[in-house]
């Protein structure tokens, strides 16, 4: 067992990923000497060459599109997105072509690619830097949307990403970089499947979902309630798209009641398909409503306003009182 | 392009509004940038740096082109001609572009790859694939009915502009691959990405010449210009013309009479050839003619007059064609005969094979979303068939 | 009274905010001679002339670009997008620019533009030309999302569209382009807000939400219901975004059921955030979960299935049916 | 370039290395498609095209340039070390780049309107935004603090590329109000887009270049060629000049030396003149050098090496117009004395400014989301509102 952050944790799957397979190749911006702007591929091009760790020109549809040639060539390309903000000019390529691909050629084409994109808030950034796009990628359909939140999960979901031969995104906690957790870094399989949920923490009285940067307040949270002798079960879903709805319920089934988290904004966010989801599925246990806890329906606002706009302990608290005052 | 075709206006359009439209094109065609190695009247002339990419061809490569045109032109408007009686929910027509397709497409070799948009059928007969294939997006029953592998051809793109990126990433794996300026004439290898005038403004083919030129990727676009991007012209992506934006991403452009076979062949060799030996990119505009509507959908009196259609015509690269091989005998009027029965032979396999085309199985439609299993899908195929078969009893 | 098709409408819709203020132009590919692919600008560059009536270079982040800086510049662009399908190359401007310009600028700068996009499936097209993309705007913040359904509604709502000083993207429902109703071209103000609900039809024993295309199949379904016994409310829901749950929240108190249907893919389609929501603020009045009926979760499938991938009145029934079961 | 800074390099580096990278940049500085109006030694050279644009410039003016360089450059520097302090978030230095920008800022007329990127502190001084509200974005006070039409000076736009089409939309606004190519010099108007060698990657980047050529929009491209994209040199992004892909959409494009801020300024006004007399677009791309990390986020010794600096030091912009000034005795050292003073004035107005800079109100974020009202935003400002209330006796 090593104690790595994530970054780094990301940093030595990507490394095990592209040792055991010559046709993974990165490309991005500044990924190569500089290590990308957040050093997630530090030194990774200095041992795998220019050839596999691929400095692009700065237009992100390009990066993206010509992945896609890529993969079409035969190789396995991880795209790395600087920041979340930037993956937009990509978003006709990701939606009409790489979530696509496979379903238009009947199958006879596959896109393994990852695409990795730092997300989300909390980091005292301009503008653009601390956006939370999972949504728009979760709903479209053909592409899978997976968020580590600990160090052992970005470890070892970056090699199942790039080992899946679906196209993926991958999204990356930007605030949570540097937080350490235990890796078994000799470890030889993956402790669970890519595409499910994990339960956190055990509880009785209420389910807390949520996933990347958010699965840490939401333990917190719970550890605050415990105190007050209210015991709650964290599911880190880990996969948005295909949802582990199957975790979830059993979980909901279980406690009664459910509060989702994320710090995208609320309204049509992932904790909206969650709910509606779930209040048909459970529909019997609920013993109160769906609670939400997002971001609010803003864009995301200057960053000495970040405190206030993402959903911290507090708020998250207050959501679940609100659920059990039911 | 010689005065005679001013001279001679077709019937029934007026000869002024003819030369108005002529003087413009004729300038563009008799300039020294203008790659021509047929005339409109089917006289072979030469050109300095292409004549010698076609000077290995045989009488049988010649004939070969002309059949190439004219049955692609036969089974197009088969296709045109279905989709009127509604066994076609759209068709997009490469008429009057035949040259421009087949010339460039029997200059790849087998281990090439080409990027399509959605309207070359020329190029794909030349691939080798399927015609009937092609008719499986617009009839409805997919959206791509071909292995892309099997003929190194690429699905049809729809939306403008992005397969440029991918043949330039395609290209940038067969650096990676070694398969290029390697001197072994099956093992070096370039890729071909077609688009169109409109295509040109683009965001996606303008950082496809980006990623192009920063990686010398062995890549040859080919611009179609036609004319026309559905009502709008040329003029209207461009004030210069089009092969001269490769100046501004750093590589050579050359513009080419696209109704011209022989011509469109020897300048995508040429290109191909030294993209394969690894010089990089570079960008062919066939100045050619989109002679019918944008797609059947299409209504083109709206936005343009027929004289222009009528001077067109006169450029048909078919009848220059068949110009040149009867005067420089090297095919006789039984060969012409034999692509005739060959073209009607053609057009009554596609018909039959379309009117036979089944219908995809609705189930069919949770296939291949994703290669893995995905929970999702199997829901609501499941779903789906329980509630299919609910109705069973009432039909 | 005149019966005029939905295209027509929006037409007369569009000459009218064009006659009344100068400063509107509308921006897009082949809207000038050609009148629009569907005509909906039909002949408005002959009466307006080429200065307002702007046939584009073909490239969609150019239009919207080009689009924000006539705005700035103080004229009221109204954009076309020509499918639904194409509307992603401009994603970033849209999502980036667009929707963050006033709130960006602490309210210096208006945007007053209207995005129109012809939406949806059902009429035979090709890959790319029936997608229902209108989650991804609704969860952007900062903009606003309306979508028409009838004649009447496209003449006023296009009106209302424009005159609003917000951004605002406006869905046409593409496959009742040539549907015909009542309007009054002579009226002088419009029949109600632009960002509200409008109650279809009354009905006791269910609700059912759409908007755009699929209000017709819910009308269709609420008659066929009907004849069964079954009364129908139907919810004609016209703003996507902001949403008006007040009047969605007011009838499922009344019913006690609701059923959301539209063409996009469930998954963190409209339907999941008006379960989400109405599933809390009518916790106690709902006799039923909400039920969602909508596209299934896969790229919009080739045009010889659409029947069966678009939700028509038999599965809205069935949705309803499934509704009233509990 | 002169031989002069090879043979002279600064203390502690390798001459070897430096005269490496001297020699390319020299060659380009040599080359006669560069503008260069005063030598890094502060010699005034003319030019035949471009000298007619700074004759009339005062001596006042010349020491106004002078005056803008000295206080941006030492408002750059005290915003670099607030950040370093942590009174701001981030902060995109323009260090080295000031002469590109004085020199553009300062050739444009009220009128015109200018679109930064996100480094443009030096053209929005000379615009008159008031520097202090160049802070708040980087501070976290906000996402862009000063109202554009004040100025005619644009928010600075952070995805890159994005404002290129913005300015020329700007600029068809322009023509459609009749302002541009009517003889009236305070009617006519132009627009300046700003953009770094990386942007020119970007498809927005080119298609603005397609419709201000296809609109002839009165808008002029100012490209600040710095060398480096973060991480990237500018070879990664074109690999012809950059000045160069103007070529490939039609219309001019001029390379100058960044860091002459006479020859900026006269190329930058006969491209505004020209845009505003209707002569349609133009792209400037100004070579210049960062001489700091691309932000002050970032580690420019993990990519180039300190020599590089080193010579770009000898270019310095402001020390070559000091050497002028000097030499021609345009200024005398009370007035050097006096700017000093005044920038020392200013970074302490501006230091003392930030740390006033109070944080915004929380419920304001609920603020200018839209113009009309909005029931979510009511509702989650009142739901705001009422959640922060709840712990307000706990603090
Ligand atoms: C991104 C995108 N925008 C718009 C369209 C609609 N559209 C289809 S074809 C076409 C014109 C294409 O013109 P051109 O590139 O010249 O090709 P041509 O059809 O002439 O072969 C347009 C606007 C599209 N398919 N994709
Ligand atoms: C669309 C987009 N992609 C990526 C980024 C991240 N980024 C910020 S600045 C920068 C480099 C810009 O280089 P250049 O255009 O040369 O401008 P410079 O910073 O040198 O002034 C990058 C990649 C961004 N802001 N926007
Ligand atoms: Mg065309
Ligand atoms: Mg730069």
């Amino acid at each position: 067992m090593s104690k790595v952050t994530i970054g780094k944790a990301i940093n030595a799957g990507l490394r095990r990923a592209m040792e055991r397979d010559p046709k993974i190749v990165i490309m991005g911006e500044d990924i190569g000497k500089l290590g990308g702007v957040f050093r997630v591929t530090e030194n990774l091009q200095k041992d795998f060459g220019e050839d596999r760790i691929i400095d692009t020109p700065l237009a992100e549809s390009g990066i993206v599109g010509t992945a896609i040639g890529m993969a079409l060539r035969g190789y396995r390309p991880i795209v790395e997105i600087q920041f979340d903000g930037f993956v937009y000019p990509a978003f006709s390529q990701i939606t009409c072509q790489v979530a696509k691909m496979h379903a238009r050629s009947l199958g006879k084409i596959k896109l393994p690619m990852v695409i990795r994109i730092p997300v989300g808030g909390g980091i005292g950034a301009v503008e653009h830097h601390s956006e939370s796009n999972e949504a728009y990628f979760a709903h479209t359909a053909g592409l899978r949307v997976v968020a580590c939140s600990n160090a052992e999960d970005a470890y070892w979901m970056i090699q199942q990403a790039v080992e899946s031969d679906d196209p993926i995104i991958f999204y990356e906690p930007k605030r949570r970089y540097h937080e350490k957790g235990e890796v078994d870094l000799t470890a030889t399989s993956a402790p669970r499947p890519l595409f499910g949920a994990n339960i956190a923490l055990v509880g009785e009285h209420l389910t807390l979902a949520a996933y990347g940067p958010m699965v840490k307040v939401c333990l917190d949270a719970a550890a605050a309630a415990a105190a007050e002798g209210k015991s709650i079960e964290v599911i880190d879903l880990r996969s948005l798209s295909p949802l582990d709805l199957d975790a979830v319920a059993t979980s909901v089934n279980k406690t009664g009641r459910l509060v989702v988290t994320h710090e995208a904004s609320t309204f049509l966010g992932m904790g909206a398909e969650i709910a509606a989801a779930i209040q048909q599925r459970c529909f019997y246990s609920l013993e109160s409503p769906v609670i939400r806890v997002g971001g609010y329906n803003l864009p995301y606002p200057p960053s000495r306003l970040e405190e206030e706009f993402l959903p911290d302990l507090d708020r998250v608290l207050d959501g679940v009182d609100r659920a059990l005052a039911y | 392009m010689s005065d005679k075709e001013v001279a001679m206006p077709p019937e029934g359009v007026d000869a002024a509004a003819v030369a108005a439209l002529v003087a413009p094109v004729a300038e563009i065609i008799g300039g020294a940038e203008f790659v021509q190695l047929l005339t409109p009247e089917g006289e072979r002339v030469d050109h300095p740096e292409y004549s010698q990419y076609v000077a290995d061809l045989s009488d049988e490569d010649l004939r070969g082109f002309y059949r190439d045109q004219v049955l692609i032109r036969r089974f197009d408007a088969e296709a045109t001609a279905l989709q009127r009686q509604g066994e076609l929910g759209l068709w997009a027509s490469l008429l009057g572009q035949e040259a421009a397709q087949v010339g460039s497409g029997r200059a790849l070799r087998p281990q090439d790859y080409a990027f399509p948009t959605y309207r070359e059928h020329g190029v794909a007969w030349c691939r080798g694939v399927n015609p009937l294939n092609l008719l499986g997006m617009f009839r409805g029953v997919n959206h791509g009915g071909w292995d892309p592998n099997e003929n190194n051809f690429h699905l049809y793109t729809v939306v403008i502009g992005a397969q440029t990126l991918h043949a330039v990433g395609y290209a940038m794996g067969i650096q990676h691959d070694h398969a290029v300026g390697t001197g072994d004439p099956d093992r070096d290898t370039a890729v071909i990405a077609y688009f169109g005038d409109g295509a040109s403004a683009q965001g996606d083919v303008n950082e496809s010449f980006v990623y192009a030129a920063s990686t010398n990727a062995p890549v040859v676009f080919f611009c179609q210009n036609n004319q026309w991007a559905i009502s709008q012209p040329v003029e209207r992506q461009s004030r210069i013309p089009i092969y001269q934006r490769a100046r501004g991403f750093g590589f050579p452009g050359v513009r080419v009479d696209g109704n011209d076979v022989l011509a469109v062949y020897a300048v995508t060799k040429a290109a191909l050839n030294s993209a394969r030996s690894g010089q990089g990119p570079m960008l062919i505009e066939a100045f050619t003619y989109r002679m019918g509507a944008h797609t059947t959908s299409d209504d083109p009196t709206k936005y343009r007059i027929s004289a222009e259609v009528e001077v067109w015509k006169l450029r048909d690269p078919i009848a220059r064609l068949k110009a040149y091989l009867t005067s420089s005998l090297k095919a006789d009027p039984a060969f012409f005969d034999d692509v005739e029965t060959e073209a009607d032979a053609l057009a009554g396999r596609v018909r039959a094979g379309c009117l036979a085309m089944p219908d995809p199985e609705p189930m069919s439609m949770f296939d291949n979303i994703y290669v893995e299993q995905h929970p999702l899908i199997d829901a609501e195929r499941a779903g789906f068939a329980a509630y299919s078969a609910s109705f069973e009893g009432e039909h």
